[in-house]
């Protein structure tokens, strides 16, 4: 083990599986010379040179078009898209494109695409730069949503997405790139749809994405002071999803919880509840409970933004209310 | 100008170009005794273009491909029975009934994919380009489009970045004119819209599309361009469709401008002008043409009954082929 | 009353509202000489100019962003996008501009823009011109969802979208516009936020929308005979959404089904659940169930295409589960 | 060149560029010592520009901003007080503190907003001139952006309809030659943007971006050209931004080409240059100057106390203006 910053995760995953396979390869925005408007790539221009770490101009669109085209066509593309918001721009390419060509060619084509982009709130970015786009992304079939949480899942399910053989869009949370994790020396990809219970309890199942599970920890932790024991699911990919754990799990909890940051109107939360519903509905002892970014734009002032965002506090009063 | 080209290779230009038209004529067919699903955009009257251009490709270079698709399928050689299976929505289809029309995929000729999206594939087939710039193979990219694709926000991105670095792409524009009903000098102030090759430091050239002779020869030299390293080149085929945009559309808006526009392109007919003046210059005979036509009206009879023969694939096909 | 097409509704709405307010206008693709792709707005260009009924380039990021500079400055334009598909090709235009202007500019400035635009499966369009996008639309704060049933909800529910001074997304299903409907001689805008109970009953409650709404109620014609009494709801808006007649409703019936045909995944089905849970789960004699179009892209043959869309069969069935 | 100008217009262009520069250098001020929430993007170097441009119009024109925006509102009159509580996130800025910088609207300015998505206000400003045409007024727009916004796919979209319709809008490029970190060059090949021009008809002119007065006598031409009715202009500012891309970026990559870029380019500072020059020839006195700098330094201290004491917002105002 040894300590590590989730944005150094990142750019091990990018490196290994460069080295690993000459067919990967990277194109997006400021990549390149200054490695990541996030610091995802520090060193990897030099590392692999112009042609595979690919600074591109300001043309979403265009990009992840390309990103299709050379994944057609024998390459692996991690299309880094600098803000999740950005995928509005380039949506065409990723959901009627990307997402659909599998199934229109009858499996002729397979489009070994990631899109890698930051995610989430928090650094008063304002309205077009702090959206959580994974309930939009998992709505279109023919997508693969990844949503880790820590560094080490960061680590490990980005390499899985290089290797998988569609389109993946995987969401980094970008208030976690600064901050520090343990990490394994060797990390190995773990696999797609396959969720991870980072705490068992017994009177409330939370299923969290992304920085969610953290927070969620957190609060699990403190609702312990109070009596109340509760079952932590790391959900890591949203498309697929592991509904087994959730269902498993609410069986023994009879509650649950579903704590994700996008947009609360057709979100992950709505999504979980209807999916394990008609299995669960005879063990539940309350209604299934979703934490979610309300249905407003992010708001710039950190006097707005925070009040509205999921935070532990607001999970330990929703898990609360539910245990009544 | 025609003196160079071989008779065999005469011959081939009039095979694919009738081949297409026959097909066509035959998918009309189709629609006009409800035989046919949905809707499909005829390249009637463009024959020359996709024929010109093919002609000067190899095997491995790569097509992106439009609505209007089905003569660049045909140029590329693709079977005509499973093109015509997947326009009747037929298990024989090349996506076994998926895509139709509008989506025919055949990845083995290189045809990386028909597209609904108007100018949708204009940056895959970039990608493409860039693969082969990657792989360092000579492949080349052709991105056939329209002249109202032009207009999309796609068709800049691509160029320019398919122009800042050289990408072995060609780009050809079939220009008939007309979006759906409207006018391209409507909706456009430049009137050639190779001019917009000035905005990338590209070459920009105009062709006769109904003129097979006079694609194949500027295509030879802009494949050439591309191949050997010295990037894109912007070639604009002016043509016209002797049907409406697709098959169901009687084409009222024509008459605006000009009454006699139809009738004026068809006199330039490219499969018959072609004929005539290979009859004429004795370059081949009457009797050839009509054992070609024989033969190629066999194909396209075996194709129509291998189509309508074919089943509709089973309902548990909709579930397959979403992910590779 | 008299009988009128689906679409002649729609022009008839947008012909009574460009003739009492002259800011209203309508800019699209083909929506100006052949009067509209699905034929919308026929006349329109001859009564109103060309400056009114404005024919566009294919640029839907363009159009779409030009109506939001013309609503931000006193016009109050109506914008076709030929398929709803193509809201991808437009989408940072309607998510990240006009659905969040009002809000990052603190309610300084409005955007009172409709974007009109087909809906929905059935006519063999294949995977990228077949979407319904409701839910995506719905997912995003800022956006006004409409998605009415009838000739009569649609023409007085696009009235009330025209005078509505923010951006609406007012979903057209393109299998109803050649329908015949009886109509109102005169039809006042109908208030968004008000859902029409369109069949009372007391065994369970069908939300439905747009089309679905004629399918639920033909659903609940045939379930009547096997004595189960349904309640329709035509929910009419997504967004602003009708909560109280929904848990009115369902407080008395004890059953929620949610009809709706954008794909199921972080759907309209699982957002109304969850959406009312809270307020219903004493009451639910069952889970809580939605019909949607499941998570597969659309696909072309009409063999694969009837079996997956909502469908009256599929209504009954569902309903006669949860009733057991 | 300059002789036409009064000594109060040469007054009144210093008087701008000046309280840019002083504002400005507050907001850097701010972000060092933290009190600022996010970033900004500073508009130090290309004072020049936003000056010239705006002096060439009447205060009903329209203007769309980018991220880097406070130098357009600032040349518009837009209160320093209302931006700098904004850029602080505080109740008394233009939108009560949900913009932030990137989204300081100022509507009653003819600020259609600043913005967040590179290249997004483009057509908003085209369709704020199609506003101006459809109601006959005599009112322009002009649209700011940056030289890598060029490659957007809205750039190509907006350019041509406002070429095609003669809208009255003119496009101001300000090339300071980097996206983020990346070189134009690297990315683009055309070197000067205004060459784009030929590819939608309209002209195309190149300025020296740091010298207000080149930037005035272009733009009033091109102000009249579009408010006589003759469409639009391309027009290029070449110039250059002191400070990084936002307030936290050090800009390393700007010394690949060049060590001396920067240096050269602050040889030509458009303040201080023009105030030399203005001294030298006898136009404006020394002390002219002084008292003119301590006129708006105390503008600016004003608007900083303005800010520093204006209250955070409470926090439901982030549940409020999402609809207007
Ligand atoms: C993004 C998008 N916008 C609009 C359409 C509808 N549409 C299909 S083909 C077409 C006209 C295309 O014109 P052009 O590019 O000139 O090709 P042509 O049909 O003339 O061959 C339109 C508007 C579409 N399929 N995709
Ligand atoms: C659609 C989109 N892509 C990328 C970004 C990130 N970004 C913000 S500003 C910028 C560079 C813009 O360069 P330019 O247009 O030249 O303007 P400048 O910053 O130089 O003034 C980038 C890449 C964005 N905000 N929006
Ligand atoms: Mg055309
Ligand atoms: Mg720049």
């Amino acid at each position: 083990m040894r300590e590590i910053l989730y944005r150094d995760a990142i750019c091990e995953a990018i490196d290994e599986e460069m080295e690993r396979d000459d067919r990967v390869m990277m194109i997006g925005e400021d990549i390149g010379f200054i490695g990541g408007n996030f610091k995802t790539s520090v060193g990897l221009l030099d590392k692999y040179g112009d042609l595979r770490m690919k600074d591109s101009p300001i043309s979403e669109a265009g990009i992840v078009g390309m990103g299709v085209g050379m994944a057609l066509t024998g390459l692996r593309p991690i299309v880094e898209l600098m803000f999740s918001d950005f995928l509005l721009v380039a949506a065409d390419q990723v959901v009627n494109q990307a997402a659909k060509i599998t199934y229109m060619s009858g499996g002729q084509a397979s489009v070994p695409m990631v899109i890698r982009t930051p995610m989430g709130a928090g650094r008063s970015s304002a309205a077009q730069h702090s959206q959580s786009m994974q309930a939009m992304m998992a709505h279109f079939p023919g997508l693969k949503v990844v949503v880790p949480s820590t560094a080490q899942e960061a680590k490990g399910l980005l390499k899985t997405a290089i290797r998988d053989n569609n389109p993946v869009i995987f969401f980094e949370h970008k208030m976690e790139y600064s901050n520090k994790f343990m990490i394994d020396d060797v990390v190995e990809p773990i696999p797609f749809g396959k969720a991870n219970i980072v705490r068992e309890g017994t009177d409330i199942t939370i299923v969290a994405t992304s920085s969610q599970v953290m927070k969620s920890m957190d609060a699990a932790a403190k609702l312990e002071k109070d009596g109340i024991s509760v079952e932590v699911i790391d959900l890591r990919t949203i498309v697929p999803m592991d509904r087994d754990a959730i269902i498993t799990s609410v069986k023994k909890t009879g509650r649950l919880l579903v704590v994700d940051e996008a947009h609360e109107k057709c979100g992950i939360g709505a999504e979980i509840g209807a999916d394990v519903m008609d299995d669960v509905f005879y063990y539940l002892e309350a209604p299934i409970g979703r934490i979610a970014t309300p249905n407003v734009p992010l708001p710039f002032s950190p006097a707005l933004e925070f009040p509205i965002i999921p935070s532990v506090e607001k999970i330990i009063v929703k898990v609360k209310k539910m245990m009544e | 100008m025609d003196k160079k080209y071989s008779k065999e290779q005469l011959i081939g230009f009039y095979e694919t170009m009738y081949r297409m038209r026959r097909f066509e004529e035959e998918v009309f067919e189709f629609y006009k005794k409800g035989m046919m699903p949905g809707l499909a955009h005829l390249y009637l009257g463009e024959e020359a273009i996709a024929t010109g251009v093919c002609a000067a490709l190899t095997e491995n270079d790569y097509i992106g491909s439009t609505h209007r698709g089905h003569g660049h399928l045909v140029a590329r050689g693709a079977e005509l029975g499973k093109m015509m299976a997947e326009i009747l929505g037929k298990e024989g289809g090349y996506s076994r009934g998926k895509g139709g029309s509008m989506h025919i995929m055949a990845l083995d000729k290189g045809i990386l994919g028909a597209n609904g999206i108007v100018g949708g594939e204009i940056p895959i087939a970039t990608g493409a380009a860039y693969t082969a710039k990657y792989l360092g193979t000579d492949q080349i990219a052709v991105s056939f489009f329209g002249e109202s694709a032009s207009n999309e926000g796609t068709f800049h991105e691509s160029l320019n970045m398919a122009a800042a670095w050289d990408l072995p792409i060609v780009y050809v524009i079939e220009n008939n004119l007309y979006g759906i009903s409207v006018d391209i000098r409507d909706v456009t102030k430049t009137i050639d819209i190779a001019d917009r090759a000035k905005a990338y430091g590209i070459p920009g050239i105009i062709v006769d599309g109904m003129d097979v002779i006079a694609v194949h020869q500027a295509a030879e030299e802009a494949v050439k361009r591309a191949r050997s390293g010295n990037g894109p080149t912007l070639m604009e085929c002016k043509t016209y469709r002797w049907q409406g945009h697709h098959v169901g559309d009687p084409a009222v808006y024509r008459e605006r401008r000009d009454p006699n526009e139809k009738a004026s392109w068809q006199e330039r007919c490219p499969v018959d002008c072609f004929k005539d003046k290979m009859i004429e210059q004795k370059k081949i005979s009457e009797k050839e043409f009509k054992k070609l036509e024989d033969e190629i009206e066999a194909q396209v009879q075996t194709a129509v009954k291998f189509a309508i023969d074919s089943p509709y694939p089973d309902p548990s096909e909709a579930y397959t082929d979403i992910f590779a």
